[in-house]
């Protein structure tokens, strides 16, 4: 019973570092029409360059993010920049993205090499800890991933809901045309948002940096959460991934203590493909720019 | 009996009705004209007629057959063809291949070659062998909506439907598409037109059939029809909306 | 018109390829692939082919035509976070060879190729080097799947085939396959039981185990015997010396959220665990350990990363097996320290973070010591003979002493395997006692 | 001669002269493993040319087809590798399963006609995932032991390893792309490119587009698993991770691109530049290199030659031909290298550089010289379709 009562837990927390690494994705699928498989390279590239940071100059890692997410911000709108020029309907943005996806790859690999990196707990002060609740345990990093992803989920349906910018994303992802005929400049939003989005990717990184050890194989086993993540959220849907996150992670979570841990990615997909079937404008149908 | 027999056809978009029991009978070989101000549900009736949508209710009986159920591709096969108001051609074909691609398909099945072969003549009966074999990027709106019609007769059909053939074209332009659509009912396909264009409908149509909002207000022949108040206060509503 | 245009176009090509192949004969297509030789050893600038051979202060200069050793390894793919070792330990190996005077008075040449951790392009790369570099020798890539579609090749050409890390022993017949992880031909069932032994030397012996074992061949192999026979492995081992197992759990390779086994493993609460892990695996089940405040009485894990595993908090006692490691008594031998310093700095070049000598990299100095032995031993550069030395007069290996090849154990010998352990930060070698380091024995449970 | 007989009889040719390779490789005393290299681009051939005919002729773009091909090996690993079937017999059960597999996701995903490009490819990219982890469950299948494919022998009329692998892969590959051509010019492939252009109206125009659309993938499903049933041997050793993995379906795509998707050949032309060229960068050391470019090939292809490089070979054959001869009979003459794959791979790197040149600013710089340029693709396409 504790172990069920544990896994749900860890599977809420889990579920949202999922969702935070969902976001971006789906912000730019669902508001720009770009599927941009680098997001898993930029989250990966993030977490390496936490990592390299930190034990560098040894600092706290989650400081770390004062660094990383303006970075990628800029990273994102130079590309969203470039990727305009290009003028990408969604299949073609899906093999470009999948290009970069792969040169950042083979970056990542000729610089830290394919081997095995973590941040030591001598700098890692979140390595390990975690909060007790009677005697349910909530683990620092993913409690801490879990509190952004809300935070971030909750602002940005804001953002997207009230604000001026929220309008012009939403009137942008509608019809780009009619978006300019009331003044808005579609470009400048879609540099933005591409921006806000890589910079989510980015904070993803610094936590995943705090809770794992990185290899430059862990973008590709991402695939098999973030997809199924954005599609049930709804594209474009922050809250919607956050929910979709939270459920995917207590799934695959009940699902390995129950079934065993190789269960969990076919849980996972069952719950995608029925989705894709079913919801294919995802399940959770609360507002979303798309 | 007549060719095409639509009993109490209704279409609904979640709440809004857009087709409300409509009935409608197209017989052999006229030229049926089918008017209404925006929104009056004349291009929903023509994409449920040609399959585009799936009625919610009522019966389409098409030469004796009931085709209620049919797909798209099915009501190609037993002779009913379209065209687009806003042209949409295979962009990625030229012309002649556009023709020839229908012709494989549409009523009944040909080969490639003969497809090749049979593709010229609707070229030229509507006067575009000269763009036959330019990418269609490069045609007019003009010569685009000529080819929705070589298109859709290359698929020979028994009755097509015209959707606002001449939206968007110069009164000149207009003239030559209305002298064309007469050259088609000449060859003895039977025809629905959807118009804006009053002008036009009435030096075309044999018969006149008014929709407004969803429903049939008034049917005859063009005088008379147009000169039923109902029809003249929904087209001056429509006017008065829109100004 | 296009049509027989594009054709024509096709048929010229062919053709020409034809004629180009009449003149061009493919032979000796030695200058063509020189470069990967020492591409390869670029890595280690210090040792770089080139300046190893203009070393003057070598005791004999090796002269003649190169023999050309060759060879894949998974320097990218998901194999290559090990693979560089055996670049790096096998590019000391030939700048060290050529130092003193190369093989049969000749300089020594790697033509190392990337097999990207793909099975089939092993397959096509030893094919290549054979047949279109004509190499003289070769020894074996990185990972199971890559040695056995090599060995296959090698042994159509009837080449030796020295190869370090193949996990599933009992898929080798080829009489000519020298293996270099001395984990005998049934690791399955000695491995464990040298780890249990281990454990029970401590004076206490654990009533109930758990197993987490990952989806990998290697890995199932160990834990539950060969497939599609009942020999069984580790787990069957444990019940038979009465351990109750409370806990098996098999997790796929590609996994990344390890709370949910954490949380089985503390439900279960073994006095030990035996971790069927590879690469880091350990290490993040520790983290999800700790996260939920559990540490286990007792671990184990197979083949685990060694340098993440010492940063892991509260790894302190988990056990392992290996072949070597730099301390006493094993650095004894002055040679042993001497090469171990070579690999050290080379592994540092590569960018490899834990650059101590262990398994993995005293099993690819041993394979290459076979392949010198071998030529030297048969005095000449003949596959038969050679592997007929080898068979006859095994080898004198610097990491694992003298050894000789069972033919009737598909040429395997006497598994060779220590149990290592975190202790204090560091592994030492704890069992069996005439290995471990001085004043340092089996913690079991951990303190 | 029609232009169907002139291409059949070019397959005839092009098939004899392949099939009698490896005898020519002897006489000649060429290395083995241009045998080897052969069958490898074969293999590459089959699965892009398979991919293309559902992605490149009905615009459903498909990243499954790692998973036919792992149904493929899987079927034979296990048939032949755990319960001793012949391969022989073994290799069609994997293409008949792939088959199976393929139709039915259309039949779910197909009949859902809301549904999107992007949808379909994903779900398609899931199948891939879902395939893997019931290997991994099933026992019967993996169990994540994987599977030794050394042991299954092939019939002796095959020839001894490498020509049995070389033989098979060949017509597994020339059935693949005589599937491709046939398609292509035929009604079906041409409800395809209505469908691909604008499937409403297709449907409009009487094409029976959701039956056209499972043939295409049927089709796709079933050469992929074909030939990926003849290459578990070639694998030797078959687990979860190494068969679905990214690396199948993201060559397919590469390949097809790069070649062009809206021609029978291209994806031919695509896979025999993509895979010379990853193999000889790989043999010239440059690994890591070697991915950065794939990568970069992928980008800046997409974005500059959207027709694909066959059809610039087509609208330039002359050129296209003068440098492929001209760069490798200079490498034989001078002798820059004995390998004839190296000097074919050099010629096809300065080749597809030239063809790179966008076609306004080659047609300034050609001022008419050779009698390329020609009319656009399309008209190009049909006129084989017509003749």
């Amino acid at each position: 019973m504790d172990l069920l009562v544990q896994g749900i837990v860890t599977g809420v927390l889990i579920g949202g570092l999922y969702a935070l690494m969902s976001i971006g994705l789906s912000l730019s699928w669902g508001a720009l029409k770009i599927i941009n498989l680098a997001h898993f390279s930029f989250i990966l590239l993030s977490a390496y360059l936490v990592y390299q940071l930190a034990i560098s100059f040894s600092v706290n890692p989650l400081l770390l993010t004062l660094v990383v997410v303006p970075l990628f911000f800029v990273i994102g709108a130079l590309m969203q920049v470039l990727i305009h020029r290009a003028k990408l309907d969604e299949f073609k943005s899906l093999i470009v993205t999948f290009g970069l996806f792969i040169i950042l790859q083979s970056m990542i690999q000729t610089i830290w090499s394919a081997d095995f990196r973590r941040i030591g707990s001598e700098v890692n002060v979140f390595e390990g800890g975690s909060i007790r609740l009677g005697d349910i345990t909530l683990p620092y990093p993913v409690l801490l991933a879990f509190i952004a992803s809300v935070a971030i989920a909750v602002a940005m349906s804001l953002v997207l809901s009230r604000t001026y910018f929220g309008k012009a994303v939403r009137a942008v992802a509608q019809d780009a045309e009619m978006a300019r005929a009331f003044g808005i400049d579609p470009n400048r939003v879609a540099v933005l948002l591409s921006g806000v989005a890589t910079a989510i990717s980015a904070l993803a990184g610094v936590f995943i940096a705090i809770g794992q050890a990185l290899w430059p194989g862990l973008a590709v086993s991402w695939f098999g959460i973030v997809f199924p993540v954005v599609i049930l959220g709804g594209l474009g849907n922050t809250m919607g991934a956050l929910t979709a996150g939270v459920m995917v992670g207590v799934a695959a979570g009940v699902a390995s203590v129950v079934w065993g841990p190789i269960s969990a990615p076919l849980v996972t997909f069952v719950i995608l493909i029925a989705a894709l079937l079913f919801r294919p404008h995802g399940l959770i149908t609360a507002r979303s720019v798309a | 009996m007549s060719l095409l027999e639509v009993t109490s056809v209704t279409k609904r978009f979640g709440g809004i009705v857009a087709l409300d029991g409509v009935d409608i009978s197209i017989e052999e070989g006229e030229i049926l004209g089918l008017v209404g101000p925006n929104g009056s549900g004349k291009s929903t009736l023509i994409n449920v007629l040609s399959g585009f949508y799936a009625a919610d209710g009522g019966e389409v009986v098409f030469d004796g057959e009931d085709v209620s159920e049919m797909q798209a591709h099915q009501l190609a096969a037993v002779g009913i063809a379209r065209t687009f108001q806003i042209p949409r051609p295979f962009d990625t074909m030229t012309p002649r291949e556009n023709v020839a691609v229908s012709y494989m398909f549409g009523h009944s099945r040909h080969s490639l070659v003969e497809a090749r072969l049979a593709a010229q003549e609707w070229l030229d009966f509507t006067g575009l062998a000269r763009v036959a074999d330019v990418p269609v990027s490069e045609l007019t709106l003009h010569q685009l909506k000529f080819l929705e019609l070589a298109r859709a007769l290359a698929t020979q059909p028994k009755l097509l439907l015209l959707d606002e053939v001449l939206a968007g074209l110069n009164p000149s332009e207009i003239d030559e598409s209305v002298e064309m659509i007469r050259r088609i009912h000449a060859q003895g396909v039977t025809i629905l037109v959807v118009e804006h264009v009053i002008r036009a409908v009435m030096a075309l149509s044999s018969r006149l059939v008014v929709l407004n909002q969803g429903a049939v207000i008034s049917e005859g022949d063009p005088e008379t029809v147009m000169s039923d108040a109902a029809v003249v206060t929904a087209y001056l509503g429509d006017r008065g909306r829109s100004a | 018109m296009k049509r027989n245009r594009s054709w024509r176009l096709l048929a010229v090509f062919s053709v020409l390829a034809l004629v180009v192949a009449a003149c061009g004969d493919g032979d000796e297509g030695g200058d063509t692939t020189a470069p990967p030789g020492t591409e390869a050893t670029d890595d280690t600038e210090a040792t770089d082919d080139t300046e190893a051979t203009d070393d003057t202060e070598a005791p004999s200069e090796p002269t003649g035509d190169p023999i050309r050793i060759g060879g894949s390894l998974a320097l990218t793919g998901f194999l290559s976070a090990t693979a560089v070792i055996h670049e790096a330990v096998g590019n000391v190996f030939v700048d060290r060879i050529n130092e003193q005077g190369g093989l049969l008075g000749r300089p020594v040449e790697w033509v190392l190729l990337d097999d990207e951790s793909v099975p089939e392009n092993s397959a096509a790369a030893y094919e290549r080097l054979i047949t279109e570099d004509e190499v003289d020798l070769v020894i074996g890539p990185y990972g199971t799947g890559n040695i056995t579609s090599a060995m296959a090749v090698a042994e159509r050409y009837g080449y030796v085939f020295p190869h370090h890390t193949a996990s599933l022993t009992y898929a080798y017949n080829y009489q000519c396959h020298f293996s270099s992880w001395s984990t005998g031909l049934h690791p399955n069932i000695t491995n464990p039981n040298l780890v249990y032994d281990a454990v029970e030397s401590s004076g206490n012996t654990p009533e109930t185990i758990g197993f987490v074992i990952n989806e990998f061949p290697g890995t199932q192999f160990i834990a539950y015997g060969e497939p599609g026979t009942d020999e069984g492995g580790a787990v069957a081992q444990a019940e038979e010396r009465g351990y109750e197992v409370v806990l098996e759990v098999d997790f796929p390779t590609a996994i990344t959220d390890w709370a949910p086994i954490a949380e089985s493993v503390a439900d279960a609460d073994p006095d030990f665990l035996y971790i069927g892990g590879l690469g880091v695996n350990a290490s993040e089940l520790i983290n999800a350990m700790n996260a939920i405040d559990y540490s286990p009485r007792g671990m184990f894990t197979q083949w685990p990363a060694p340098g993440p595993l010492l940063q892991t908090d509260g790894a302190d006692g988990i056990m392992s097996v290996t072949i070597f490691e730099e301390h006493p008594p094993f650095t004894d031998d002055p040679e042993a320290v001497e090469v171990a310093a070579l690999i050290n700095d080379a592994l540092a070049d590569a960018g490899v973070p834990y650059t101590k000598v262990e398994t993995q990299a005293a099993a690819s100095w041993t394979a290459w010591e076979y392949l010198q032995q071998a030529a030297e031993g048969a005095g000449s550069l003949d596959q038969q003979e050679m592997c007929d030395y080898l068979v006859e007069n095994g080898a004198q290996t610097l990491f694992h002493g003298d050894i000789e090849f069972y033919p009737d154990e598909q040429n395997y010998f006497e598994d060779l395997s220590k149990v290592k352990q975190v202790q204090d930060g560091e592994w030492y070698v704890v069992y069996p006692e005439e290995f471990a380091a001085p004043d340092r024995g089996v913690v079991y449970p951990r303190g | 001669m029609t232009s169907r007989a002139r291409v059949l009889s070019g397959f005839a040719v092009f098939g004899l002269a392949l099939f009698f390779f490896p005898a020519f490789q002897e006489a000649m005393e060429l290395p083995r493993f241009y045998v080897i290299f052969l069958l490898s681009i074969f293999f590459w051939i089959a699965q892009a040319s398979s991919w293309n005919i559902l992605t490149g002729f009905s615009g459903y773009f498909s990243f499954g087809q790692g998973a036919w091909f792992g149904i493929g090996v899987y079927s034979v690993a296990v048939l032949a590798g755990k319960h001793g079937w012949p391969f022989i017999a073994a290799v069609p059960v994997g293409g008949l399963l792939a088959l199976v597999g393929g139709l039915a996701l259309g039949l779910v995903v197909f009949r859902l006609r809301m549904l999107g490009g992007e949808i379909f490819a994903l779900t398609t990219l899931a199948i891939a995932f879902v395939l893997a982890a019931l290997a991994r469950l099933t026992s019967a299948i993996d169990g994540g032991t994987g599977t030794f494919m050394t042991g299954t022998p092939i019939p002796e009329f095959l020839g001894e390893f490498n020509t049995a692998m070389y033989r098979m892969t060949l017509v597994v590959m020339l059935l693949t792309v005589l599937a491709a051509y046939l398609i292509y010019d035929s009604r079906l492939g041409w409800g395809l490119f209505a469908i691909r252009d604008d499937e409403a109206v297709a449907g409009g125009l009487g094409i029976p587009a959701f039956r056209y659309k499972m043939v295409a993938l049927g089709v796709n499903a079933f050469f992929a698993g074909l030939m990926g049933g003849v290459w578990a041997l070639q694998i030797g050793f078959v687990t979860v991770e190494e068969v679905f993995n990214i690396r199948v379906p993201l060559f397919v795509i590469l390949m097809s691109i790069l070649g062009g998707m809206r021609h029978w050949m291209g994806p031919v032309v695509g896979a025999i530049i993509i895979f010379t060229l990853s193999d000889r960068l790989n043999s010239a050391g440059l690994t890591d290199v070697n991915q950065i470019i794939i990568g970069s090939l992928l980008v800046i292809l997409t974005l500059a030659v959207k027709e694909g490089i066959y059809m610039r070979m087509r609208d330039r054959w002359l050129t296209t031909l003068i440098s492929m001869v001209g760069v490798m009979t200079i490498m034989a003459v001078f002798g820059l290298t004995t390998s004839l794959i190296t000097g074919f791979a050099v010629a096809m790197v300065v080749t597809v550089t030239i063809l790179l040149v966008p076609d306004r600013l080659w047609d300034r710089v050609r001022r008419g010289s050779d009698g390329g340029g020609g009319p656009p693709v399309e008209d190009g396409a049909m006129a084989e379709a017509g003749r």
